[in-house]
């Protein structure tokens, strides 16, 4: 394969990320604004956290009698360097408290698309293979029904029955306090704790990805270049796999840029339900003690995130679709 | 002669295109008298379209002028000049009634009141061969063929003194493009039509025009009578584009002629010099660097070094 | 014994508004070496008759409902999947109207070809690949090695057109079946791509069946032409004769519609009035017969059925056309 | 748009099952929305059992109360209300803010289309929950905090939606008619493409119809809901604590958010397949 200029296009697409990291600040700047009370009210927390002589330093040091583009500018200068503010319910610096809890949304996140792509590929070519069978019959009940079932309550439903009821898990938590001696135990022991949430995270994503597949295939199954392979004296399986599975993989991987976003909403709501030590729990206990700047901070952060995974995922694009010029626009 | 009713002058239109620019129509003059049918003829990607969108306003030049009627064309009246489309699947609002459509251009340009549309709905209607009762039905209950016959009726409903007819018979089978042909010729000589031809079948466009313009890659190479054209043409593009139209009589469309060599290259970056060069039989190293400009060859004006 | 020979077939589509008859009892027969053409506007059946002969017209969700399609005594129709599978690409091979979506657009020229090669032959990768460039070099592609590499969207349509033949070629096959090769090329690249079918039919000695709705396409290259109309075939015979004589009202009816250049300019084309009915309900007999100026009450009561008029001229009307078309 | 313009369209309708499935559970819903006040009158907030009573246990309190006492079947119905408001509400504001967006940038091209789509590539990047969430939690929790926020994290795909479908009309042939006709801006639009667009958008927004009452309850459930108002999700983040003793408290709320959203899922699918194969046939 003949890929030329894949560098110029890491260049150019991480430069393209610059205008939307300003938006992103931009707009978290406006809700600040727009925020009753002062920008210091909010950074602060209103029940009085802060003590009056730091909220009236943050005053002078925020600009608040300088003009709004001053003030912008100064937000802005902020965030680049990265300095999202301090956290006074919890005594320390937002940026600290984000990136100890990183790691652990980031696993939840990757274990349940692991999940949900591989076992939604499975389901769907396996749907679109047997058209009208109780198999396709079954799985599109099953798509229906995840997508009307919240997250956050098929978390709760999953503890009530493997936790409370079956005992076969454990209902939250990412280790089991007191165990894990040696590297191996812990492991294990944080992959018992990962089961239920990744795959309560996963199943809506598995839903869309098998549906997807399934009609991508069903798609192509008619396509021009699908007749050509049967004309060629090519087998069943032989065109499923290598003609008409290998293209269905494009929309999926198209549908996986827009997703991260809507993953990690739904890693928010899971981390909640089972204590699960990562952002989306940050949050949580964020809304619980109205700290408002850790809020902000972590709206901008997963913000971020999702460039960055939206970054791979183009890159993953240019890899798989030959028709995608690096250098251009889709030929 | 007399003036011209429609006249391009240096006509250029250029879209950007990712990297490049493509460049679609380059410098093309022409003029089309009243009463007249000009053709326009050229394979796809040659502008011949886009020459029909900008005639009909649908684009704006990006340099050049456009004159109708002797004044510039953005201060003439649409209704005067109307289009005939080439899909007759995709030229009809799928949500609106026949009749509908055949009212729209009454209603925008506040013609009658509604019995008189009505009537000059079903009267065209007629006029076109169609049953009045097609008023009520949807485009996606009629066949192809009257569909297009729809669409020239709407073309002709506000009585145009132009029509611009953009492969109005490419999508139709043949047993039905004669009828539609027909159709063309009979209105065009009862309502003496001025008329811009444009196809990519050089049969055709001679059938119904009086003068041809053959294009390539945006710009003129051609244009002459209809007559001297088809039998004696100019241009190695022109001479090319005839030899390659498949023959009716098997036993000439056995005898070996001179093919045209490799593919139509790319409006985006055309070949620099004459446009043609890289695919000419005649071609010089004079024809790699010099552009040839459209000049008076007998009866015809021909963009060609050696024609 | 023919090469192909086609006995009876009927392919229908079950619709919810009905049984499409889109292939109504079709006979036709094609000799070892030689072209046939399948003439027809769009509905006639022409491309449906091309797809049932491999079978293909399953996938489209069509169904064979009778009839027999002989490949040197073999019934194609009564195959299992791996003995059709064995005939196509192999010693039966297509190409298609829109090269474009017809080649797989992630996988590059060569691959496609090898996959072709190594489908029907036991040949090494290393040995099928520098075949495939042999055939990219059959086929006149500039270029072959470098464009063996490229991906379909790199070429023009002229070349995607190649690519698609040299995968058909690439087995040697004794029929070739092409669905409209060239209505989708312009009209300069159309004339190369008949060059190249007509040169590459002779050297390898195939037959070939050819589709297309082009009536200069079958002047130019065929030896034997079939004219359909709603599912059936209305006339056959030697391409010279039957341009020249013309017998069924319909082939007549075609061949002046498009004798355009024999006109004065601006005249009145002659036309066949009336479209193409519905496959849906069919007239009882001919069904031409609303549309002919030769129709009597019979046209309308019987079906007429193919009868020979000379060595290999059939046609199915009751009031053939006898002279000549005027010159 | 008139019902003539769209032939057969009820009988489309009707014949897809879907859509009438949906149709039907969504009649039961409203009608329980409607008359569920009079059959549990009293306020769900107020305690009116023991606590804690399982459905079927007391008829007068048919599914059981909660760790107050507070009776379930009215925390439902109320919540129903809520439900049904909140995802209309929001959802009319998301349509219109997608639509007005979409239409102008695939109309006008160029760097008006530029402009709006990098503000919707924008609100697609930020995770739309958690944006909900800081909205809410900076505005403090009401019901119209919640419409609002949930509209303005819902029309990204709504507009690119109407976009899509402007682009590609944009250049059909019976716009540029329509064009060439002489017709203005403002009738083009009206009368030629928006028409043809509305249908899957139509289709879309009970989609959003459906993701909204998804995204309010997940607000009420972490406590962002109106501290006023009884809502499916309240409840649910109510009986969290119980979970293992009493899970019927979070399951019956929870049940009653998946045959909404469903009723809205099957109907919008109906409507998907009733409406588009018009356009798609050509």
């Amino acid at each position: 394969m003949k890929r030329r200029g894949l560098r110029p296009f890491v260049l150019r697409r991480l430069w393209q990320v610059v205008p939307v990291l300003f938006g992103i600040a931009a707009l978290n700047f406006l809700i600040l604004q727009l925020a009753p009370g002062d920008v210091v009210d909010v950074l602060a927390g209103e029940a009085g956290a802060a003590t009056p002589e730091y909220m009236a330093q943050l005053r002078a040091a925020f600009g608040l009698d300088r003009p709004l583009p001053v003030q912008f500018l100064h937000y802005l200068g902020n965030l680049a360097t990265l300095d999202l503010g301090f956290s006074f319910r919890l005594n320390m610096p937002v940026l600290g408290l984000i990136m100890t809890r990183l790691p652990a949304t980031l696993l939840l996140m990757t274990s349940a698309l692991a999940i949900a792509v591989v076992a939604g590929s499975l389901l769907g070519v396996l749907a679109a293979t047997r058209v009208g069978s109780w198999a396709d019959t079954a799985l599109s009940w099953f798509v229906l029904l995840t997508y009307a079932v919240p997250t956050f309550w098929l978390g709760l439903m999953a503890i009530v029955l493997f936790s409370a009821g079956l005992g076969w898990l454990p209902s939250g938590g990412m280790y089991t306090v007191g165990a894990g001696h040696g590297a191996l135990a812990m492991i294990g022991d944080v992959a018992l704790h990962l089961i239920l949430p990744a795959v309560t995270l996963s199943t809506f994503y598995m839903a869309v990805y098998a549906r997807l597949v399934r009609s991508s295939m069903l798609e192509l199954y008619g396509a021009d270049f699908i007749r050509t392979a049967r004309a060629k004296g090519a087998g069943e399986w032989r065109i499923t796999l290598v003609h008409a599975f290998r293209n269905a993989l494009l929309p999926m991987v198209t549908m996986l840029a827009y997703q991260s976003a809507s993953l990690l909403s739904g890693a928010v709501l899971v981390e909640t339900v089972f204590s699960w030590p990562g952002l989306g729990r940050l949050a949580y206990e964020a809304i619980r003690t109205r700290d408002l700047n850790l809020l902000l901070g972590i709206l901008f952060f997963s913000s971020v995130v999702v460039v960055l995974v939206n970054l791979l995922v183009d890159l993953l694009y240019v890899l798989i679709d030959p028709r995608v010029d690096p250098a251009g626009r889709r030929a | 002669m007399s003036a011209p009713l429609l006249e391009l002058r240096g006509l250029v239109k250029h879209f950007p295109a990712g990297a490049g620019t493509v460049r679609a129509v380059d410098d093309v003059s022409l003029h089309v008298a009243p009463g007249e049918t000009l053709g326009l003829v050229g394979e796809s990607g040659c502008g011949k379209s886009t020459i029909a969108r900008l005639v009909m306003r649908i684009y704006q030049p990006s340099a050049g002028s456009i004159l109708f009627d002797g004044a510039e064309l953005a201060r003439a009246d649409r209704a005067r000049m109307q289009m005939v489309f080439q899909d007759p699947f995709a030229s009809l609002n799928p949500r609106e009634t026949i009749g509908r459509i055949l009212e729209q251009p009454l209603l925008v340009h506040r013609r009658g009141d509604a019995a008189e549309r009505r009537d000059r709905v079903a009267a065209l209607l007629q006029r076109v061969g169609l049953r009045p009762e097609l008023a009520q039905r949807y485009p996606h209950e009629l066949s192809g063929g009257q569909r297009q016959r729809v669409g020239i009726a709407r073309a002709l409903i506000l009585h145009p003194a132009m029509i611009v007819c953009d492969e109005a018979v490419s999508a139709l089978d043949v047993s039905v493009r004669a009828q539609v042909l027909n159709l063309l010729l009979e209105l065009r000589e009862e309502l003496g039509l001025t008329a811009l031809f444009i196809s990519h079948d050089l049969a055709v466009v001679r059938h119904m025009s009086d003068r041809v313009a053959v294009m390539y890659l945006g710009q003129l190479v051609e244009q002459a009578d209809r007559d001297s054209l088809w039998h004696a043409p100019r241009h190695p593009y022109t001479r090319a584009l005839i030899a390659a139209a498949p023959r009716l009589d098997p036993s000439a469309a056995r005898t070996p002629r001179a093919l045209l060599q490799g593919d139509l290259p790319s409006p985006i970056d055309p070949p620099p010099g004459c446009r043609f060069h890289p695919r000419c039989p005649l071609a010089q190293p004079r024809c790699r660097q010099e552009a040839p400009a459209l000049r008076q060859v007998g009866a015809a004006q021909v963009a060609c070094h050696f024609a | 014994m023919a090469l192909l020979d086609i006995r009876g077939l009927q392919t229908w589509f079950d619709t919810r508004a009905g049984t499409v008859k889109a292939v109504n009892g079709v006979n036709l027969s094609i000799q070892p070496g030689e072209t046939l053409a399948l003439v027809g506007e769009s509905g006639s059946g022409k491309s449906v008759t091309a797809y049932s002969v491999l079978r293909l017209i399953e996938a489209a969700g069509g169904r064979i409902a009778g009839g027999e399609v002989l490949f040197k005594g073999t019934d194609l129709l009564k195959l299992d999947a791996a003995g059709i599978r064995a005939v196509r690409g192999n010693r039966i091979a297509m190409i298609f109207q829109e090269p474009l979506s017809a080649l797989n657009p992630v996988q590059s020229i060569g691959t496609q070809i090898v996959e072709a090669l190594r489908l029907h032959r036991d040949i090494g990768l290393r040995a099928a690949r520098e075949r495939a460039v042999e055939l990219l070099e059959l086929v006149r592609m500039p270029s072959p090695r470098e464009r063996a590499e490229e991906f379909p969207h790199r070429l023009s349509g002229g070349m995607r057109q190649r690519a698609m033949i040299a995968i058909a070629l690439a087995c040697e096959p004794e029929l070739l079946i092409a669905d409209e090769p060239t209505t989708a090329l312009d009209v300069t690249t159309q004339a190369q791509i008949l060059a190249l079918l007509r040169e590459l039919q002779q050297r390898l000695g195939m037959a070939m069946l050819l589709i297309t709705h082009d009536l200069g396409v079958v002047a130019e290259i065929a030896d034997r032409v079939a004219v359909m109309y709603a599912g059936r075939v209305v006339e056959e015979g030697a391409v010279g004769a039957l341009f020249d004589r013309p017998a069924h009202p319909y082939t007549r009816g075609l061949l002046d519609a498009v004798r355009i250049e024999a006109l004065p300019p601006g005249s009145r084309l002659p036309e066949i009035p009336g479209i193409v009915p519905s496959l849906l309900d069919l007239p009882p007999g001919c069904a031409f017969a609303p549309r002919c100026g030769r129709a009597s009450a019979i046209c309308q009561a019987e079906l007429p059925a193919l009868r020979a008029i000379g060595v290999g001229r059939r046609h199915a009307c009751c009031h053939p056309h006898l002279e000549p078309v005027p010159a | 748009m008139s019902a003539s313009a769209q032939p057969g369209l009820l009988w489309r309708l009707s014949v897809n099952r879907s859509a009438a499935g949906g149709a039907v559970l969504l009649a039961l819903i409203l009608a329980l929305a409607i008359i569920g006040p009079l059959l549990w009158p009293g306020d769900p907030w107020e305690m009116a059992a023991p606590p804690m009573l399982w459905p079927g246990e007391d008829m007068a309190n048919p599914l059981g109360t909660d760790v107050m006492g507070r009776d379930l079947a009215a925390g439902l119905v109320s919540g129903a209300r809520v439900s049904l408001m909140i995802g209309l509400v929001s959802t009319l504001i998301a349509a219109g803010i997608g639509t007005l967006f979409g239409a102008l940038g695939g109309f006008y091209g160029g760097s008006v289309d530029a402009v709006l789509m990098r503000v919707t590539e924008l609100f697609q990047t930020v995770p739309s929950f958690v944006l909900a969430v800081v909205l809410v939690a900076v505005f403090r929790p009401s019901v119209a905090t919640a419409v609002l926020a949930i509209g303005i994290v819902s029309w990204p795909a709504t507009a690119r939606l109407v976009r899509a479908q402007f682009l590609l009309l944009r250049e059909r042939e019976f716009v540029l008619a329509g064009e060439t006709i002489g017709m203005g801006t403002p009738r083009l639009i009206l009368t030629q493409i928006l028409p043809n667009a509305l249908p899957p958008v139509i289709a879309m927004s009970t989609l959003t119809i459906a993701h909204a009452i998804q995204t309010e309850a997940a607000l009420s459930f972490l406590g962002l809901g109106d501290p006023n108002v009884m809502s499916w999700g309240t409840i649910i983040g109510g009986g969290r604590e119980q979970l293992a003793e009493a899970w019927y408290v979070c399951g019956l709320p929870g049940i009653a958010v998946v045959v909404t959203v469903l009723a809205f899922n099957l109907l919008g699918e109906g409507l998907n397949d009733a409406l588009n194969p018009h356009l798609q046939r050509r």
